[in-house]
């Protein structure tokens, strides 16, 4: 069943006196339970359409199906997870995660219970009642995917979240997502940068064209997991997925 | 006290001021005069203003029902309500303004006024527009009609102050100031107010009501004005035992008081009637209409005057 | 804090002491230009026969009362104001016009719709007050980081709760600014409306001063009212201003 | 802006529809609640005898030179008192202090040291202002996002540089919220001293039209004050914020 | 010659209640012209160091010395490119990279000329005149990395510059920074998660012990200039710099 389609989509920026147009016919079909991972160069456009996904903003052109009906506005089983700043600095590490189940109503000790259980995963348990402006910028990366996680959405859309970790922490976090995603049979979107990521990641990796952004190809991971990075039987997708990705970067270096 | 009670069977609201010319309400309440006049059923309520057009506002909004105040709220208040609203039921002085020269100006008299700076308080009250038509009289104009005087019109306090910098040479101003100033700055008091009037009388202050309740309430309001006639009588027969009722109850009040000299002085420079000086209300209201302080439209002072017939219990 | 404490006694103690030279120098006669020894007295004296208390209590409640509405309505007005366009061309484009009315110019109607009464002078006090949080309340609104308003309606909040844990804390280090001005235009508005109304209170204390030519008294109000500004400043919104500051990181 | 602008006129309109119809059905004497038409014919009366507009000129000179001061002062005192704790302890105490004292407690100060000069009503103007400005420059610098004023420091600002090229744009978006709001005290500021000093402008024509109980003509008075600040509002601060707004992404 | 010297350096931090003890004896000397990477887990500290080198936080115990003198204040000759948001929203992206420039009172046309370089060496002259929220998080980040360039510095501190970045742009961006670093024989101090990324561009790597942290190894890089990500002779140090930093994590997720 598809989960997710986006139907053309366009989206325009102003920018002082010239329109850049950013998302130029987008054109996606994602499945129930997919785990698909998004890449592009830098500035194309990923973030722009994961926030047009999640309702955050509206496009110019095309529409995003969600379950086969339009998606006119935000909602909690459309997760994102921000790629920078979006925690609250008002509010505690805990309270951060908690703060969407506050919002649906879930009772104090079972809020307390699910953010303990992902504050672990996180391993930020000792920085429970700290503010987020006394964290270190993973911690904080960390924290705003504990307060994704704690939402248990449909889908969740995750930008770039694992941009700011060390190559260590990352790989455990690699693990537990492929866990949690077996597990719940989560349907999730997953911008980054990092080849390596995507392939031990993705059912299926997207790579973007350079801005006008659409997508340039789609490329299926078919292996066994719970895939590893270090795995060398998944250098051969890598190598593919560069081999798309070198004339974007190319073509942008030499077009700006 | 919300204004729902306005219309209460047994209850008069009287406003008036702080002030010796408004010794009436002050030694009349404080002896109990009134309070035995109107009996016991009706209570009486009392609230301190210091302006006279507020006096008039809580008129018109039902928040009071009889004040004591100057002629020119009382001739406004009664032109504004179209000759309805409020009516004059008494006098309760006469006289108390003078024109006090500063001690190092050049005026001796009023052929010395071109080119000099004098003060009086709010626009329309009775020291303006005693000192504008003054002036017109002796064929000044004011600065802003582009005449040779300046004048300011400014609060008492600030008169005071802009006296002891020098910055003005004279002010028309009413007592206990004009005293404060002669006793205190040696100003030097050119003339009394009265000296100008026929019969050297003009009312200072006057008692007046809201007519709707003058019309509801004819009996209270009998008995108020005849309290208020016992209560002149007393103050002009004692006038020592005035002074100190009327220091105490400024003690009472404010936790302050006026020194006993500058009382007595100014009491003594007033006259305490009842008589509302009939004529010079009308000479009052010509003057201030001359002064363009009347409205556009022309006046008509019909029925200012309260006429116990018309409201015979 | 209390390392700032001696400087701050220092400089008051400075501030009283230049006074009392300026004073002595008898530039200006003292019946305008009280030197501070002759305006402790009067508050000594005040103090003494309860007068200052009595008058400080009253003018209090006025001003927590009119406070009080002057917040509530500031801030969801203001929050009105910051959300919705349209609000904000009609309502909030009135909202300057109306906080360059003089509080004098508000008493008629002040009498008009509640007499003489403390609710008149309540009105006049929250009316004072109301559009500085107000203003301070949609500039906070309004300077909020899209992305957390993003967040918070991606997470579910919208209405009410989007109002409460998101908007509010997250302007709050503004709306604190709305309400100490808020606090110190209700102490305007309370003293000017007493002052008309003549009616109790601090204002009516003042009013008397000025009317009986006591310059002293004048000064020693004054100081009464400043002095409960500076404690209020301390002890209030210092405190809530220093925690919201630790928590958004800005020390 | 255009698109709200028919809303606009539509709900100014309103407006004085409603208060034509409330004026009509006689619940209070039009002694104390004139009718708009009463009011529009007083405004017409001043236009024709240029009463008005000289009024509005004088008016308008004096606030605009005691809101410079007054905007040069608060930056200056608001950007101290944010920076530098002692200031912030000492004098900025005073200021919610001062701030709390009604501008007729002003008045009798400013002629003690103007005497009834043009100075005199401007010092009570700047004084009515300034604090407004500093309150709000102190909170817009205060909460500026640390990291800015470390980058500025590392690559070599400090000192006037600092100020200017940092500090006073990172404000900025509160600063303008002084300003607006310093717009509105000022007005206040000069009416109330016109009407003390009883000196020409506004303040004069108000004082007029209360001294002799003509509410339509304080009515009027009150509705150009003001429709001045809507104007100025929407042709200087609104514009302003806009552009500021968008520099920094907040629509 | 030493550049610069870090002596003993110890930093606290209040946590709602308790005190975290961040930086432990931190000791470490950089010679005049060297590149050194830091490497560390999440949190570990190495934000805090820089901020410490950069004289924008005063250690609780030692002293940075630079050039022999203890450093007491900031200043433009140690430059730091923070890893979070400290581009200047009121200034459009031009006017950020010139902000130094500015301040040094270097003339228009010639902070025009030096703006102009980076800006195309960044693949943002398109965008010079966008104010900054117009931007992408890696496009954000190039501005920031640009303006620290801009401004010449003798030491060049770089907080994670290249976090956000997609592989490609990354990969062009090492061989400039190589160049750069070759050509004017600064000192750079360059954080990253990226192991492959330190031993591309370090001289020297550095590995970070967890929290409470002081160095724990400090590993030369000899290996001919430019390197190339791809190139798998650096294979060996990467796997050496990864076996010292394996225990760190799993100290810390075992801690927390
Ligand atoms: N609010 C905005 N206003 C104007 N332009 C914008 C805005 N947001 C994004 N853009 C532009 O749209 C393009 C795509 O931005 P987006 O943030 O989606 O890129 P991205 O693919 O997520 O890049 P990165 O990998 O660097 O995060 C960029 O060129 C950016 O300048
Ligand atoms: N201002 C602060 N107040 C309190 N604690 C802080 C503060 N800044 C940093 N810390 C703490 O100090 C530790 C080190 O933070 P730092 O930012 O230096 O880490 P980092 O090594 O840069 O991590 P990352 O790789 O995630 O950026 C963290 O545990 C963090 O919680
Ligand atoms: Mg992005
Ligand atoms: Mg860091």
């Amino acid at each position: 069943m598809t989960k997710l389609e986006a139907k053309n989509i366009v989206k325009n920026f102003g920018h002082n006196g010239y329109k850049l147009k950013a998302l130029d016919n987008v054109n996606l079909k994602i499945e129930d339970g997919d785990f698909v991972c998004l890449v592009g160069p830098s500035g194309c456009g990923k973030s722009t359409f994961l926030r047009i996904v999640a309702g955050l903003d509206t496009p110019d052109g095309g529409e995003i199906l969600f379950d086969g009906k339009p998606v006119t506005s935000t909602g909690p089983e459309r997760i994102l997870v921000f790629q920078e700043g979006a925690l609250f600095p008002w509010l505690k590490v805990r309270d951060n995660v908690e703060f969407g189940l506050k919002i649906a109503g879930i009772p104090k000790d079972e809020r307390e219970q699910i953010s303990n259980r992902y504050l672990e995963m996180m391993q930020l348990t000792k920085f429970a009642n700290s503010y987020t402006f006394q964290l270190s910028t993973g911690m904080k990366q960390r924290v705003a995917i504990a307060r994704a996680l704690a939402m248990d959405p449909d889908v969740l859309l995750m930008d770039e979240p694992f941009a700011s970790l060390d190559a260590q922490t990352r790989d455990l976090l690699l693990v537990e997502l492929q866990l949690i995603w077996e597990k719940t049979k989560k349907t999730i979107v997953f911008v980054t940068h990092n080849v390596a990521e995507a392939v031990v990641l993705g059912n299926k990796v997207i790579v973007m064209k350079h801005r006008p952004t659409s997508v340039k190809k789609e490329i299926s991971i078919d292996y066994k997991r719970p895939r590893l990075t270090e795995d060398e039987n998944l250098l051969k997708f890598q190598k593919e997925i560069i081999s798309e990705l070198r004339p974007e970067v190319t073509e942008k270096s030499s077009s700006e | 006290y919300h204004s729902s009670y306005s219309g209460s069977e047994n209850r008069i609201r009287v406003a008036f001021f702080l002030n010796v010319g408004h010794a009436v309400p002050i030694i009349g309440t404080e002896t109990g005069i009134f309070s035995n006049g109107l009996g016991n059923q009706t209570v009486i309520e009392t609230k301190l203003f210091d302006s006279g057009p507020q006096v008039i506002e809580s008129l018109f909004a039902n928040s009071i029902d009889i004040a004591y105040v100057g002629p020119g709220p009382a001739i406004n208040g009664f032109l504004k309500s179209e000759n309805k609203g409020i009516k004059i039921l008494s006098g309760a002085a006469s006289g108390g303004a003078s024109f006090i020269v500063h001690p190092d100006s050049s005026i001796s008299t009023v052929k010395d006024f071109p080119g000099k700076r004098i003060a009086a308080p709010q626009i329309g009250n009775s020291q303006d527009v005693s000192l504008r038509t003054y002036l017109s009289e002796n064929g000044l104009k004011p600065a802003e009609k582009g005449g040779s005087v300046v004048v300011f019109n400014i609060a008492n306090p600030d008169i005071y102050t802009l006296f002891v910098k020098g910055e003005i040479d004279a002010a028309w101003v009413p007592e206990p100031w004009a005293t404060i100033l002669v006793n205190e700055l040696g100003g030097k008091r050119l003339f009394y107010e009265e000296e100008l009037w026929p019969d050297k009388q003009f009312a200072s202050v006057l008692l007046i009501g809201r007519s709707d309740f003058i019309e509801k309430h004819p009996q209270i309001i009998q008995n108020w004005i005849s309290s208020h006639m016992e209560t002149v009588d007393r103050i002009n027969s004692n006038p020592n035992e005035s002074e100190l009722i009327f220091n105490q109850f400024l003690k009472k009040t404010l936790g302050k008081s006026l020194p006993d000299q500058i009382v007595s002085e100014s009491l003594a420079n007033l006259e305490i009637t009842s008589d509302p000086i009939s004529n010079s209300i009308y000479i009052f209201a010509e003057r201030a209409d001359s002064l363009g302080y009347l409205g556009r439209h022309g006046y008509d002072l019909e029925g200012i005057f309260y006429d116990a017939k018309e409201t015979e219990p | 804090m209390a390392k700032y404490l001696g400087k701050k006694i220092a400089f008051y103690v400075i501030l009283v002491a230049v006074w009392q030279v300026v004073a002595m120098a008898d530039i200006w006669p003292n019946t305008i230009f009280p030197s501070p020894s002759e305006v402790a007295e009067d508050l000594a004296y005040g103090a003494a026969d309860g007068s200052l208390f009595y008058g400080i209590a009253t003018s209090m409640w006025r001003l927590i009362v009119g406070l009080s509405i002057a917040i509530a309505g500031g801030v969801v007005l203001g929050i009105f104001m910051a959300r919705v366009e349209i609000v904000n061309q009609t309502i909030g484009s009135l909202v300057l016009g109306l906080q360059s009315i003089p509080s004098i110019a508000w008493v008629p109607i002040a009498i008009l719709w509640f007499g003489l009464t403390d609710s008149g002078i309540i009105f006049v006090t929250a009316i004072g007050a109301i559009f500085a949080v107000t203003i301070n309340t949609y500039t906070g609104v309004k300077n909020i980081d899209p992305n957390y308003i993003a967040a918070a309606r991606n997470m579910g909040a919208k209405g009410s709760q989007l109002v409460t844990y998101v908007l509010i804390p997250a302007a709050f280090p503004y709306m604190i600014s709305g309400f100490k001005q808020g606090w110190a235009f209700a102490w305007r508005g309370v003293i000017g409306a007493e002052l008309l109304f003549s009616f109790l209170g601090l204002g009516f204390l003042l009013n008397v001063g000025r009317q009986l030519n006591d310059v002293s008294q004048v000064i020693a109000i004054m100081i009464v009212i400043m002095g409960m500004g500076i404690l209020i400043d301390g002890f209030v919104f210092k405190r809530i201003e220093n925690k919201v500051m630790y928590r958004w990181g800005l020390r």
